[in-house]
């Protein structure tokens, strides 16, 4: 084969995740590096979001 | 996020880090370090009990260190990967081989001290980095009194002591003597707009955040003294201008325009001395000072540039250019998010998309070749039409349930309720051997319902689905009586009360499950080609990324050429010849073998659904047929055309777009320019148009600039109420006034005037600073008069999609889906929905492009099983649920000439809002039917009850 | 997500909440033994706190009747099974429907109007089909019974009585011996 | 017909010591959830109510309410 069909996502901030999550929709193997323990990154900190008030998660 | 956990293609590597990345694009080798968890993500139930245990206390970072946790721990309850860990750092075990009581406590056996760090080698065809954002340095911050006075907090922790969930469940406290403080300052642009500590940018967020949290402060304690020290109030995103203002007035804020420099501690408050921009100095004392802190690039931002072998920016941050923007300098490597410039959750997660169709680009033909696809036996239908058999499996959750409910009297309660064959306990039902045990059981008894009493079926309920599916009976006949998160965990004081509820639980989850229904999983085959519809920069970028991706597209403009408001444009932010921009798009649309153009065409009727839509446009008079699965809306937008100011009475007056292409023909007549005056927010903001249009403060400095560059001498004044040169345009702000370029802040109330002074013009103001009204003779008028938006409205008729009060197209979420419509298969970029600038436009469009190529890739669109069906026998046609129904899910058809209400099943999302208002019960919710829930409130009453409606 | 997940779910939601409000203060049930309140996925102080507040105020209200009055029981109880028919009937259900159509191409959401709404539109409906269940239900289990009676029974008033009484005989469900009013047998 | 009725104990006919029942129809992606996450912060609350899930409130049917009173409930608790 001359591409791999998997791509790797750097960070498991709201950026990443989505980017894993989209890739993985079009038909990539993601690989999600995160180097804390859980993913989410500062998004999961916050309460809650401007200008709608919603959760976050 | 949690389907990120979730997605069988999706491996999260946590606590890990890159350590090399060797090879080339589409063949890359990147190595990963992985440190353990200790705590085996596959056993661990999550229940907490060794955090209970341990002796060792941590701080938790995730609480901004406002709290105390254990080594073994989870971030926070809704935490990817769900499983806990140990922080290895704090753990007796792992340090000093003592202690071990969290493994000795843990009933699942997940705790396990032998794993060892992991090195990976992936292989990878493309890398996206993510890093996100670092923080600004501890010593910009003790600047600011942070660290020396104790009430002087930054906005993070700010934000945990407003959330309910954080450490004094959202009260806001003083930390010096834990009283509710009652005036509060929130000082902005720190580590920000300040190159004494090398961030000369603006971290775009800050303004919003600040607001955000100084209102819901308020909501908590309604009489707080809210104040914001701002250099210019920057909410520049969409419909944020509008919530400011709103804000503002709701929770009455006092918005002080000025930089407080220094922080000082008198008798227990805090001092503040600023000075406002009509020069008179004033001090105040406040109980509690929050620093608004910026973002700042990653700390690991150069060792990651070392080993992806990619370019910085000036600021540590990636570099970018406006033409393309997800790129690094090195091919297969693109980026996301604040490592890309500090930037808002809308933004990263349209960023994310983007660099998601950027990758997909890249590696088109190796599109499915590492993907995992799960396959299920068939369906046993004839065991599903039998008289119900029930499974009850009562699950001990370790103690989490045991511990305060009796399950054992729970499971034998459920074996004396109607067709319950078998029940049973299981100490951890959502083990994997667990599982295996229980779809051998239910293939033993022959059962064709099951019940699971345990938690939530918000978070497992899919797991059991999946249980179900993989012996062969439909996922949806299995119901879950939720008696751990709503029982157990609520009710441990009262377990006499808990057991006697989770009984009920089980009468009731029972008395559904009797009459559950298998529900028809159907998929759509999608048509693979797209439509995108207009053909400026983001439709242009948007049909590329398309074709690249390897699927055909039609791009439809109503104008005779390409290139919409870019083929005005003289350059870009960055400098960049916007021509060049233009005209390597345009190449790559004319050149590419799948993207047909039609020129001078218009929507005139879409029909269908997401994969399968029909739509006739109107060519030159000519009247065509597309048929497409997905459609892009790239309709752009347009340079508002004020009145007043002269425009249009006099040609020494134009609008920043008509300079630009008064500049990009010759320089010639900035020659006898003495003064240019440019004029902001002249329509935006207010006077015609409600919202801020984002870009003209950077337009019009970079435009001003263009002029010093070629006539050094003129001078020029600009009038603006807020500069919002947000990220790395602060450059060319702070730039500007290096150059002499003069700024005059002006108050809504006191807009500047344009007058006829004998053949010239001038321009009258109030000077500030001075006090004073001015006059300055002008060579040259530019007013910056903001994008309004384009004719969207009957095209939002025909797809039915949302307009914004504005007039932009609405995305379907603000935050998480910036670049969907709520209508399925409708995608959304550039000025359609909303002013953003060319390098936003273009992350945009790839971002679109990313989400319309999602159903064309799969080939297929699943439909979510729980949607409504209408009974036609019964159905009156009143048309009463199709105009109820939010997702238009539901039309009305002729059956043998009558009016039929018929459900979209595709467009479907199974709220029921049309079930529940059907005059003839003619609906049926799959999964939520009258007779299921009716059954329910029936076992509810004990059985004591029967049938009435 | 915050916001409801379904864009409108919520505001179909109030009116139907009033709609039942309405129904029960008409049959004698104390409205507020329902309540319909919000609390997005990260608000659990929030549940906490409204469910807890929800407990004790219906502790305070005492078992379904006894808020009520101590006679009420029995009333009540035949009240709700002809107002769980009348629920189920068409017209009252269509009048509903097309209340909450009118309210959604309005966008006008705020509780005065859908209390309006609801008052004028869709409470007559329901009471006039829930009487008539009632009746149905009376001369079942009572055998038969005269207009006055039933109107007292019904807590209708004379007009109304009269209405449902002629519109039940005309379509042959009741009709009058020397007793009163009677079944038709089918 | 209303037996079921005469099955309510004495004791729950008075006010003291009073145990009422309660139907709760939570909204799948709101109160349930908020529920849910109440259970993991290990909030306690009162153990009266039983709650039947829909996927949201707007499902809810005038009829569900009116029947649930009819069968005994002495409160029904909509969350969205």
């Amino acid at each position: 084969m001359s591409q791999y069909g998997a791509i790797l996502v750097l960070g498991g901030g709201v950026a990443g995740v989505q980017t894993a999550l989209d890739l993985s929709e079009l038909g990539y193997y993601v690989y999600l590096v995160e180097k804390k323990a859980s993913v989410g990154g500062v998004m999961a900190q916050l309460d809650k979001t401007f200008p709608t008030n919603d959760c976050s998660l | 996020m949690v389907e990120a956990g979730r997605s069988p293609n999706i491996e999260i590597l946590s606590n890990a880090r890159l350590e090399a990345l060797e090879g080339k694009p589409g063949q890359f080798v990147a190595r990963v370090h992985q440190e353990p968890r200790f705590i085996d993500e596959d056993k661990c139930t999550a229940c907490g009990m060794c955090t209970m245990y341990c002796p060792r206390p941590v701080v938790d970072t995730y609480n901004e260190r406002l709290e105390v946790t254990r080594a073994p721990h989870i971030d926070y309850a809704q935490a990817i990967p769900s499983s806990y860990y140990i922080d290895a750092k704090a753990c007796l075990r792992v340090n000093y081989e003592t202690c071990n009581l969290c493994a000795q406590t843990c009933t699942a056996k997940a705790i396990d001290f032998s794993q060892k760090p992991k090195e990976h080698a992936l292989e990878v065809g493309a890398v996206v980095l993510a890093p996100g954002f670092g923080r600004v340095d501890s010593s910009v911050l003790e600047r600011f009194g942070y660290g020396r006075y104790p009430d002087v907090v930054t906005s993070y922790e700010f934000e945990r002591l407003t959330c309910a969930s954080g450490p004094t469940e959202g009260h806001i406290v003083r930390p010096s003597d834990n009283k509710t403080p009652r005036k509060i300052a929130f000082l902005q642009c720190i580590g920000s707009r300040d190159e004494t500590c090398g961030n000369g940018y603006c971290s775009t967020v800050c303004c919003m955040y600040a607001i955000k949290e100084a209102s819901v402060a308020k909501e908590h304690e309604p009489d707080l003294d809210i104040s914001l020290f701002f250099m210019d109030v920057r909410t520049q995103g969409k419909g944020f201008d509008e919530a400011r203002q709103r804000a503002q007035e709701k929770y009455g804020l006092h918005v002080i325009r000025a930089r407080v420099p220094r922080v000082e501690q008198v008798d227990g408050m805090l001092a503040l001395t600023w000075t406002t921009d009509d020069g008179k100095s004033h001090s105040d004392l406040f109980d509690m000072v929050v620093l608004s802190v910026g973002l700042d690039s990653p700390e690991d931002a150069q060792s990651i540039a070392e080993l992806a072998d990619i370019k910085l920016n000036h600021y540590d941050f990636c570099k970018t250019t406006a033409g393309a923007p997800l790129a690094t300098t090195r091919e297969g490597i693109y980026v996301a998010g604040a490592f890309q410039g500090p930037k808002d959750i809308p933004e990263s997660v349209t960023q994310a998309s983007g660099v998601a169709a950027m990758a997909s680009e890249l590696l088109a033909e190796s599109r499915n070749t590492c993907t995992i696809s799960v396959t299920y036996p068939e369906e046993d239908k004839a065991i599903e039409a039998e008289e119900p058999r029930i499974g009850v499996f009562v699950c001990h959750c370790g103690v989490n349930i045991a511990g305060t409910v009796d399950v054992k009297a729970v499971r034998d309660y459920a074996g004396s309720l109607p067709g319950v064959v078998l029940y049973e306990d299981t100490l951890y039902s959502c083990s994997q051997d667990a599982l295996k045990s229980i779809a051998e059981k239910i293939k033993e008894n022959r059962l064709n319902r099951v019940v699971i009493a345990a938690c939530s079926p918000r978070t497992h309920e899919p797991l059991f689905q999946e249980t179900l599916r993989s012996i062969g009976l439909n996922p949806a006949l299995i119901e879950m009586a939720n008696i751990r998160d709503q029982c157990a965990w609520v009710h441990s004081q009262e377990p006499e009360a808990a057991t006697e509820k989770s009984k009920d639980l089980v009468r009731m989850a029972v008395a559904k499950a009797r009459l559950l229904e298998p529900l028809a999983q159907p998929t759509v085959d999608v048509t693979p080609n797209a439509l995108v519809i207009g053909g400026g920069a983001a439709g242009m970028t948007a049909a590329i990324s398309i074709a690249d991706q390897g699927y055909r597209c039609v791009l439809v403009e109503k104008g005779r050429k390409l290139g919409g408001n870019l083929s005005r444009l003289a350059w870009t932010l960055d400098g960049q010849d916007a021509s060049s921009v233009l005209d390597s798009l345009k190449k790559k649309v004319k050149d590419h073998p799948n993207i047909h153009v039609q020129l001078e065409s218009q929507v005139e009727s879409i029909s269908g659904y997401v994969g399968n839509f029909t739509t006739t446009i109107n060519s030159k008079g000519k009247t065509k047929v597309i048929n497409h699965g997905v459609a892009v809306l790239a309709t752009g937008a347009r340079e508002y055309k004020p009145s007043g100011y002269l425009y249009g009475e006099n040609n020494r007056v134009m609008t920043q777009l008509e300079l630009e292409e008064k500049l990009k023909r010759g320089k010639a007549f900035l020659k006898n320019a003495r003064n240019v005056v440019m004029i902001q927010c002249v329509g935006s903001r207010g006077e015609d148009l409600k919202h801020c249009s984002r870009l003209c403060c950077s337009q019009a400095i970079k435009n001003a600039l263009m002029i010093k560059e070629h006539s050094p001498d003129t001078n020029i004044y600009i009038f603006f109420r807020d500069i919002r040169t947000y990220g790395f345009h602060e450059d060319l702000y702070r730039e500007a006034r290096e150059k002499g370029i003069v700024f005059l802040r002006y108050m809504p109330d006191r807009r500047p005037e344009v007058v006829r002074r004998g053949r010239g013009i001038a321009v009258k103001g109030f000077d500030r600073l001075m006090g004073e009204d001015i006059e300055i003779p002008a060579s040259l008028v530019v007013l910056s008069t903001g994008i309004a938006p384009g004719d969207n409205v009957e095209l939002a008729k025909v797809i039915k999609a949302p307009l914004t009060s504005d007039g932009f197209f609405l995305e379907a979420h603000a935050k998480l889906r910036p670049v969907e419509v709520a209508v399925d298969g409708f995608y959304l970029c550039g000025l359609a929905h909303g002013p953003k600038s060319l390098d936003e436009s273009i992350a945009q469009a790839k971002a679109a492009a990313a989400k319309a190529v999602i159903p064309l890739a799969k080939g297929k669109v699943a439909v979510a099983p729980i949607v409504s069906q209408v009974d036609q026998k019964t159905c009156i046609g009143c048309g009463i649920c199709e105009s109820l129904c939010p997702f238009n899910a539901i039309r009305l058809v002729k059956v043998n000439k009558r009016r039929k209400a018929q459900t979209i099943t595709a467009s479907c999302k199974g709220c029921g809002i049309c079930a529940s208002h059907c005059p003839t019960l003619a609906i049926s919710m799959g999964g939520f039917t009258d007779q299921e829930i009716l059954a329910q409130i029936h076992a509810f009453s004990g059985g004591k009850c029967e049938d009435e409606a | 997500m915050g916001e409801c997940h379904y864009q409108s779910g919520n505001y179909e939601a109030m009116v139907v909440a009033e709609t039942c409000r309405q129904t029960l203060k008409d049959i004698g049930v104390e409205p507020e033994r329902l309540s319909l309140d919000w609390a997005s996925a990260a608000e659990a102080p929030r549940f906490v706190e409204l469910i807890t507040g929800y407990v004790k105020r219906i502790k305070g209200m005492g078992a379904l009747g006894t808020g009520e009055g101590e006679e009420a029981k029995p009333v009540i109880d035949r009240r709700l099974k002809a107002a769980v028919r009348a629920a189920s009937a068409r017209k009252p259900r269509t009048s509903l429907g097309t209340l909450s159509k009118g309210l959604h191409k309005g966008g006008d959401y705020t509780p005065e109007a859908i209390e309006a709404g609801v008052a004028k539109k869709v409470l007559p409906a329901i009471r006039q089909q829930r009487i008539t269940e009632e009746v149905l239900i009376l001369l079942k289990e009572e055998g038969a019974m005269d207009e006055g009676h039933l109107a007292e029974a019904t807590g209708a008033s004379g007009d109304e009585i009269q209405k449902i009484l002629e519109g039940l005989s005309r379509r042959k469900k009741i009709s009058q011996d020397e007793a009163g009013w009677v079944l038709m047998t089918a | 017909m209303s037996q079921e009725k005469a099955n309510l104990k004495e004791n729950e006919m008075t006010r003291e010591g009073f145990d009422p029942h309660i139907l709760g129809f939570f909204c799948h992606w709101c109160c349930y959830a908020a529920a849910d996450s109440a259970g993991v912060s290990r909030y306690q609350y009162p153990p009266n109510v039983r709650v039947i899930r829909v996927m949201c409130t707007g499902r809810i049917d005038v009829r569900f309410v009116l029947e649930a009173f009819r069968c005994g409930a002495d409160g029904v608790f909509t969350g969205g």
